[in-house]
């Protein structure tokens, strides 16, 4: 593991820190307020939060632009925040609107903006591998310097599509980064019973390609992590496996009553271990943001959240007419 | 005895009636008990099936018994396969069978084919858990109806009970077949409930059951559909007009002798199909009737089903989505030369 | 200017005026060229597909267009997808469409919904080529007829062509269209030659073609069984016996008004098809007509298929295991009220 | 990799030694019989020969007894030989004869001898993986000490389910020993370009396993491997990843020109290297068999080899009914 404590010679500038704190703040009070849609009855579906796990997103996709692509998971919302989608669009997509990112069709699990690089939420753990493959392939053979992001779940890296498409990859050297959001279970199965490997960068060797192991509650070191696989993969040297370990703050889904998370691991990501406080500390002790500054951010957001929540709610729902559309359809 | 059982509650206990019958019934899934190894769960269970069906067999079997997987679908459907032709008996449970796509294999080219391929010298008891059906607001990836796709496989079994009763005593038929045998779940069934006979008891694979007599018109109807029929034959009925419900129960094999012997008396047959159009066991009912029954027929076969879309995740889309009692009625209504008045 | 082709050397024509005209279209596959990194086979292939078919493509676009890939068909059959959504227009070849077993996924969940599930917002141009079909003397795993499975899925495109002159024009017309498209090529065909014009055309996908008029009997069928369908015409000809033969040539979308309309004309219906018979494309055109074209059928709609059963090895087994023409004329006698004098 | 010579400290009794020049030489003749009855148009249906692999099935099934399992691959005769199949029903077999082991039905990549623990060959690259978990599991379960074998090549290595079946059989301790035929090509494609890895062996730490990488044309050291594994399966500990580095002989399947091939290599296999040739001369200067024993064991493989051909010749096909049993027909 390079480094489960900040790294504090990693150089921000400032517009960097208030962009990432303002990715992981948005994350935060966007999963918090589905949490309490949710539990209130007003969201349908499954949801799966992210909270807990801002530094892994933001930490990554800061060094990405608009044409670099990131494949998601079930857990999308924070990897779609950290890309740049438009929180009404997304609250929209939740509430099952037309207003939505997919006009309401995809929801929670399949929120999608090409536009962004954000190429989809997945439903299917696992399925991220090879689509970043794909992506990556467009760049490679038309010559771009973009880079693929695949995120996936300590529970996902056992799956066959994480050997085939990380192994793919690595032969074509496709600029892929692979981002292993360790958060110690899948669903209510511990990593360490479902996994053979004691860390999931020990697999990095199968594959002859660098692994990286960081503290994914530290932003810094996800940052720093990032950057060079980042780099390495625009360089055209192929892809990084990357595995950052992190905490889900609730349950695998809405309603999930978490008895196989201990109450001591519970308390401490909320406090001590938890990414934005410390990124928030962090930012205040080395002044690169001041306390006012913080907080305005912090307004900000709570106004933006509160904002797509109103859209939401106001908007309408898609037409039947829409059931046929966007598919073809053979009779 | 009888009482009143959920859904999820006669599957459970036809797993755990099946478990203590035979020792060499195991059952393997991701998080069918859940917290594996987590100090404060060693006999206890998580979460026992996402949706809780599998909830407390962990208790009563043990870990050795009562398996969690890895989300690695391929490797646990090959194991139960080749588990099942060297001696066990394993129910395998795939949580949603939208999640086929990741072990297809597993079935279609291996399992399925074993006993033909190898000429008669492997069997392969397993049986295949799974969850299907739209209306969750689970979207395109977790809300389809994929068991024409199965029915399609030669050598495999595919059961979609309706009830609570039935689903008890078809999943203990399965178990004990020495077939693959996939046993489709409709999720939003699990908390229906409805009278469940306490103990063991088998229903054939195989049979239908008319689940309404009547003469008018034969409406077949797969798993949460034949509610759907019934709820439209209530209103029917209202008007005069007799349905007869027709549950096949399994589609593989299918008793084709049931429904051909309806239409024999009705002369009209609707089938009601939440899955997709196209290929389906819809069109596979419709096509049946269309030869074996045809000089029976006085009418066009209807088919009403989902259309040829994916599941939209809106609930405003996914409400549309689904076959619903009103179409029935007109439909019927239609087929009998009286449309509705508006 | 027209000249005599086989049906692979349509395929790869196809291949070669697509990639000429659109530096996107790239090809990806198992052994595709064959010998990648093979010092004296730099710009040649060693195999050029594992019957031929894509021979010669890597020495005129090279290996960064001709993509070898492991055997990992999850892996490039989902960056296909993804490389799709993204800007390229791949060519993904599945050796053998049985090995769909591996990666199901990548088309059932991902390729195939995207459009639908994401509002629109993407698109995903890919054409994948597959081989199947029986009489290869195969067995089981590699010689299906998975059509069907793919026809069931919304957001995909189904094309089973019969001739070289079809191959080459629906296999342009693939690579065109905006969404999955299967092309399925049946490995016994191959080396059957046939007009094929030069340079670029595309055929519609959607559109049927009447191989052979005739007033008594519509036949439908599928892929290599236009031919048995032929050939079984020729000998009821001779019995003043004319039966319509029409080619769907895709399955999705299906052309129902040729269909429909040729069985307005003859009244009659018999569909072809050598994949197993339940949930199958021969239910789901028996089904079409149930329905729409009811009113014009004087007789039960026939279906000539494979048992279902696995395709067994043994060359005596699997010679009866196909369609043959001989059940098709006797099958046609029957409905026609002619039996055969044996 | 433990040894790429002979590990002349490998104690074999004499009757162990017969056995294994025996069951080389058996494959050794079958397959180059095979070839001949092929290329002679006798012989329907893909065909994929074994010769020069014998010392990695013999080597291994050395130590397995009927209730342990193999699953195989499309490369199938070897393991069935070695394992135990009676030579004229797999000839039979391969004919299409009702007198094969699967009645005919099968056909080269489906014989199988559930008797013999032989779980089948396999059309399906990867399919083993899985399998081999699942016998595996049953002897487990029923607390038998038997262990499964699953055979496998560098293409297969690529495939999701390598990834998957070993790593369920490693965190579920299963009694598998995964043994890689590495051949250096995957059809026309060689492992070094396909693979990610080095060395198959690689990959064992990806699952915290032991990897042992020997020469696959030394017997002696196959056998000394395999022995080390089956052992440790026996004992309960777990899953071993065997990588032996072999050769084939013939192409890919029967009507390949094998362009992609080196005429060195194809030379050197088939004389200096060849692992028949080797332990026949080992036999012979360890004096564990006499020139004449060796001498009427080959006589003996060609007779019982030309008997297989007769039985098969003289057998009748299956009868038309044979087409809808063994299969629940629903119609
Ligand atoms: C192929 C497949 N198998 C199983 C599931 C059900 N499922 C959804 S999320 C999940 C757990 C994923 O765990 P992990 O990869 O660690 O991601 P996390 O939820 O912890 O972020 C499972 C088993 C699925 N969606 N897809
Ligand atoms: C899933 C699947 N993909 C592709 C194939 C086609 N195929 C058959 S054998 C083979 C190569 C296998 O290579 P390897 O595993 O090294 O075994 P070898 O032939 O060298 O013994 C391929 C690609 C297949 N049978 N199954
Ligand atoms: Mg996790
Ligand atoms: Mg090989």
């Amino acid at each position: 593991m390079k480094a489960l404590e900040s790294n504090k010679d990693v150089a921000l500038t400032k517009e960097k820190a208030q962009w990432m704190y303002q990715k992981m703040v948005e994350i935060r009070n966007f999963e918090d307020r589905v949490h309490e849609l949710f539990a209130k009855g007003i969201l349908p579906g499954f949801v799966h939060l992210y909270a807990g796990e801002e530094a892994v997103a933001v930490g990554v996709c800061a060094h990405l632009n608009d044409k670099d692509s990131i494949t998601s998971t079930h857990r999308g919302h924070g990897h779609c925040i950290a890309k740049g989608c438009d929180l009404d669009g997304m609250m929209a997509e939740i509430y099952g609107k037309v207003t939505g990112l997919c006009k309401g069709k995809g929801g929670s699990m399949h929120i999608a903006d090409f536009d962004k690089g954000m190429l989809g939420a997945n439903g299917i753990v696992g399925g991220g591998f090879p689509l970043a493959c794909g992506s990556a392939l467009t760049a490679k053979y038309k010559k771009t310097d973009n880079v693929s992001v695949c995120f996936f779940g300590d529970g996902a890296q056992n799956h066959g599509t994480f050997h085939e498409g990380i192994n793919l990859a690595a032969i074509w050297k496709l600029p892929v980064v692979f981002v292993a959001e360790n958060n110690g279970y899948a669903e209510a199965t511990p990593f360490s019973y479902a996994s053979s490997c004691k860390s999931i960068v020990d697999r990095a060797i199968a594959y002859n390609i660098p692994g990286i192991k960081v503290d994914g509650k530290d932003i810094l070191a996800v940052y720093q992590a990032a950057e060079e696989a980042v780099l390495r993969a625009r360089r055209g040297e192929g892809p990084t496996l990357i595995e950052c370990v992190t905490y889900r703050n609730y349950g695998h889904f809405e309603g999930d009553a978490q008895t196989y998370k201990g109450d001591q691991e519970k308390a401490e990501h909320k406090q001590e271990k938890d990414a934005i406080l410390l990124f928030r500390k962090h930012l205040l002790n080395e002044q690169l943001l001041a306390e006012n500054e913080v907080v305005a951010i912090e307004k900000s957001v709570e106004a933006a959240v509160d904002q797509a929540v109103k859209f939401s709610e106001e908007s309408p729902y898609p037409n039947a007419s829409e059931l046929l559309t966007d598919v073809y359809v053979s009779y | 005895m009888t009482r009143k059982l959920s859904m999820s509650g006669a599957i459970n206990e036809a797993m755990k009636l099946a478990m203590r019958k035979d020792e060499n019934v195991i059952l393997m899934g991701e998080d069918v008990a859940g917290g594996a190894q987590v100090d404060h769960l060693q006999d206890e269970d998580a979460w026992g099936g996402v949706l809780g069906v599998t909830k407390g067999l962990v208790q009563e079997f043990g870990r050795e018994r009562i398996l969690d997987t890895p989300i690695t679908e391929a490797g646990y459907m090959g194991a139960a396969m080749a588990a099942a032709s060297t001696g066990l008996r394993p129910i395998a449970e795939l949580m949603f069978n939208d999640f086929i796509g990741s072990c297809l294999d597993e079935v279609l080219n291996q399992g399925a084919k074993f006993r033909y391929m190898f000429g008669g010298k492997a069997q392969v008891p397993v049986t295949i858990r799974t969850m299907h059906g739209a209306g969750f607001r689970a979207a395109a990836q977790h809300s389809q109806s994929l068991y024409a796709l199965f029915t399609a496989i030669p050598g495999v079994k595919v059961v979609v009970p309706s009830t609570p009763y039935e689903a008890k005593g078809l999943l203990l038929a399965a178990i004990e077949d020495n077939d693959p045998v996939i046993f489709f779940e409709d999720k939003t069934l699990y908390n229906m409930t409805g009278d469940v006979p306490e103990g063991y008891y088998t229903i054939p694979i195989g049979k239908a059951d008319i689940k309404r007599e009547g003469s008018d018109v034969t409406v077949v109807a797969i798993g949460k559909q034949v509610h759907t029929a019934l709820e439209a034959a209530e209103q029917l009925s209202q008007k005069g007009i007799e349905i007869e419900v027709v549950d096949p129960r399994s589609l593989s094999p299918l008793d084709e002798e049931a429904i051909l012997s309806s239409v024999e008396k009705t002369n009209r047959l609707i089938v009601i199909d939440e899955a997709n159009p196209r290929c389906s066991i819809a069109t596979d009912i419709a096509a049946l009737v269309a030869d074996k029954g045809f000089d029976h027929l006085d009418a066009p076969i209807k088919r009403i089903t989902a259309p040829h879309t994916p599941v939209p995740f809106s609930p405003a889309l996914e409400d549309i989505y689904l076959p619903k009692a009103e179409r029935v009625v007109k439909v019927v209504s239609e087929l009998l030369g009286t449309p509705l008045e508006v």
